[in-house]
């Protein structure tokens, strides 16, 4: 049973610190929309990043202040941001060019599932009356070189998002390399699920309890 | 003398015709010809299918046209925004046909088509139900799906600056699909803010050279769709 | 035989003339190297082509003063050229989806031989020690929309270059539309080679002579 | 910070390995990289392939390369020129291997390479000695054959004007194959006349984004090919 005396695991911000920190110094970098755009606040001093955003701008910048927004100046999400100097604008066919060509070392996304395969389901429920819809997705996770997935460890009706095999339709197959939750960092291997990081006051068995598949602990000196 | 301007937007849109193919360009609200789109709703060209990222917001722009019912299909990445209420309704009652296409995809079949390449391989959609029913093939190892060209009969595209040949510069993230869309479209029409003289776009920095563009139209206060969408307005 | 004391066909220029008087107004017109290039010297007054070299500019120009050449500003023969007011720059694929996607109007090519069909062979003798280059030439035929070609009707040693079948590799298969040599105009269709338009001096029994392939001549109502 | 900028020439050269795949910007003189030809000839790196539209002239630069017997094989559209014998030499004692490719398919299949597209089709080369063994397919009706992107390890390119960042500006026709063979090859070399600080490089003008280039080194008054060869100056 959860404790509710004491705080469990991390906050968002706490997750996007965990992602910034893992992310090298130099790298190009898509972030999706939502808790993956948090990471740019915590990028640790002396990193430079620079940010692609799919629907044509390399070196974005920090949101821009209330009202100085420029209604062509969009990222992904279609909201308000800025460039950086030394930035660069170009049409989709060259954006895409640098996703699928394998130019992008790092895409941040946020999940609905994950399965210990590594397959990513992040753009469909696949019920009957929901819209399709894909966006930038598939190409995403089919160009980029190291894909790390942010998400809460269980939906809001206490679901495993972390699981044997994804229900949900695919966004793509072993695409994913390690996931950033509320309660654990996970490293997907082909031997499966192994805990990079616990987080504070999570249990190895606590996590097992919230999560659909088997996980693996790191021998010592594997860590 | 070569000179692509028209001096109205019906005269622009005039030789869309029923069941034509139209790219529109814009990622949701950026790039988006608003006054084209206006122009097409007045003009009123039927069973259209449009190629464009999204279905629009609210009941102005593209929304509206889908509205109207002048469009039998979309080919499209995301048909699903925050203010998009027309296409989920006319979708989930089987009054228009979706194409999906991943973004990347839908950018590079556009590409394909204006450059004369009928078909190509992508990584993108493999073993997800978006490559269901395509043609698949190992190239070292890994699999890909073959993906054909699009062309179209129109675009409809908003850029910032034109000159008499058609060259185009844009404006910032509404670049996205529209050098694309001109190139693979048999009449791309352009709305754009400024129109200047032949010579003064400099040519190391011209993004669409003007081969590619048939019909300028110059509108130089585009209407804000966001703000049409805020204020519950619709078109016509 | 050949009667010295008149002057029998039309000159290079000639030629290019006549080529320059069948391109439309506003058109797009990719230029090939040699006699072709000819054609830009007689586009008749108050109609504006544009050209398209493949090497990477819409909008050329015409050569610059001696001495006042850009290396880096050149044709696809690699000689000094301008650019015009409302020209583009562009990199190579670029300048090929142009090309290949059908967005030339009209492209002038030199010729080694025609075939009857239109078939076209301009890049090859196929001789065992030829260095081969191909270079634009397979592309252009295969994308401009149409292909007009301008060649001496002979060879130096009097060997026929418009033929029944090509002797040597093709450029392309059934590409050419219309021929213009220093004897006559020859339109290619899919019945055979009809004679559009005779050179100063030269009879029709005079053409058939000096020509590989059978020859047409159009119905009055035709011409 | 990040920071592409080398110092020297031999510096910019010296991961590249034997039996590696080298892209070689420009079309003829305009656009040739010769102090980073150079360069490698110092560096001596052997069995190369080399993919460049044309095999250079002279006894510099690129005809200098493989007159230095570093060149295994190279691909390309014409090797043939007005002051090129020391190919054609190569070859026809069959010292160098050749693989000719029209050239906007060369064009193409570089652009492929960088754009993660293994392979695709065009109607050039169909029914010509150049589409000998090679897979063809009908489309629409009209015959067109599979080629393949084509991706290398290294990439010499000389461009204009270059920030830290690597984006860059070209000038002229000197663009050709630049910005394509950036983006096709893993570490792109690019020296330039010119290194501004960033921001100095307006982002809608920008040709070559930051992402696609490893190495910049600033050459700021580059040998003219042309002399060179009028000279008969050759390299070493």
């Amino acid at each position: 049973m959860i404790n509710n005396d004491i705080k469990i695991g991390w906050d968002r911000a706490e997750m996007a610190q965990k992602v910034a920190l893992d992310i090298p110094d130099g790298s190009y970098v898509n972030l999706g929309i939502g808790i993956p755009e948090l990471v740019a606040d915590f990028v640790p001093e002396g990193r430079e990043l620079i940010y692609q955003t799919e629907n044509g701008l390399l070196g974005m910048g920090p949101v821009p202040e209330e009202g100085k927004g420029d209604r062509e100046l969009v990222n992904a999400g279609k909201k308000y941001i800025t460039s950086i100097p030394g930035a660069a604008y170009f049409h989709h066919a060259d954006s895409f060019t640098m996703i699928r060509g394998g130019h992008i070392d790092v895409c941040v996304l946020g999940a609905m599932q994950v399965s210990k395969h590594g397959d990513l389901a992040n753009w469909s429920t696949g019920a009957k009356d929901a819209i399709p819809a894909v966006g930038g997705a598939m190409d995403l996770v089919a160009g980029v070189k190291r894909i790390f997935v942010i998400t809460q460890h269980n939906t809001k009706h206490g679901d495993p998002k972390i699981v044997e095999e994804c229900s949900f339709p695919l966004t793509g197959k072993e695409v994913v390399e390690r996931i950033y939750s509320n309660l654990a960092i996970l490293d997907i291997k082909k031997e499966g699920l192994f805990v990079r990081e616990l987080a504070p006051n999570v249990s190895f068995e606590y996590l097992e309890e919230h999560t659909g598949a088997k996980l693996n602990q790191y021998l010592k000196t594997q860590v | 003398m070569i000179n692509k301007q028209v001096n109205s937007l019906s005269e622009a849109v005039v030789d869309i015709f029923d069941g034509a193919i139209v790219m529109i360009g814009g990622f949701g609200e950026a790039g988006s010809p608003i006054e084209l789109i206006h122009a097409l709703i007045d003009h009123g060209a039927k069973n259209l299918t449009v190629v464009s990222n999204n279905t629009g917001s609210g009941h102005v722009g593209l929304a509206a046209l889908i509205e109207n019912k002048q469009v039998k299909k979309i080919i499209c990445s995301f048909p699903r925004t925050a203010n998009s209420t027309v296409f989920p309704e006319l979708y989930n009652a089987g009054k228009i046909e979706l194409e999906l296409v991943p973004q990347g995809t839908l950018a590079e079949r556009i590409r394909a088509g204006g450059a004369g390449i009928p078909a190509f391989y992508v990584p993108a959609s493999v073993n997800t139900p978006l490559a269901e029913g395509k043609e698949s093939r190992m190239f070292n190892e890994q699999e890909y799906v073959l993906e054909y060209g699009i062309k179209a009969d129109f675009a409809l595209v908003k850029a910032e600056t034109a000159d008499r040949y058609g060259n185009l510069l844009y404006h910032a993230t509404a670049r996205n699909f529209g050098p694309i869309m001109c190139t693979a479209s048999k009449v791309a029409i352009v709305q754009v803010k400024k129109i200047v003289e032949a010579g003064q776009i400099d040519p190391e920095t011209v993004v669409t050279p003007g081969i590619f563009v048939q019909k300028v139209i110059e509108v130089i206060n585009p209407a804000d769709e966001s703000k049409l969408v805020e204020e519950e307005m619709s078109y016509p």
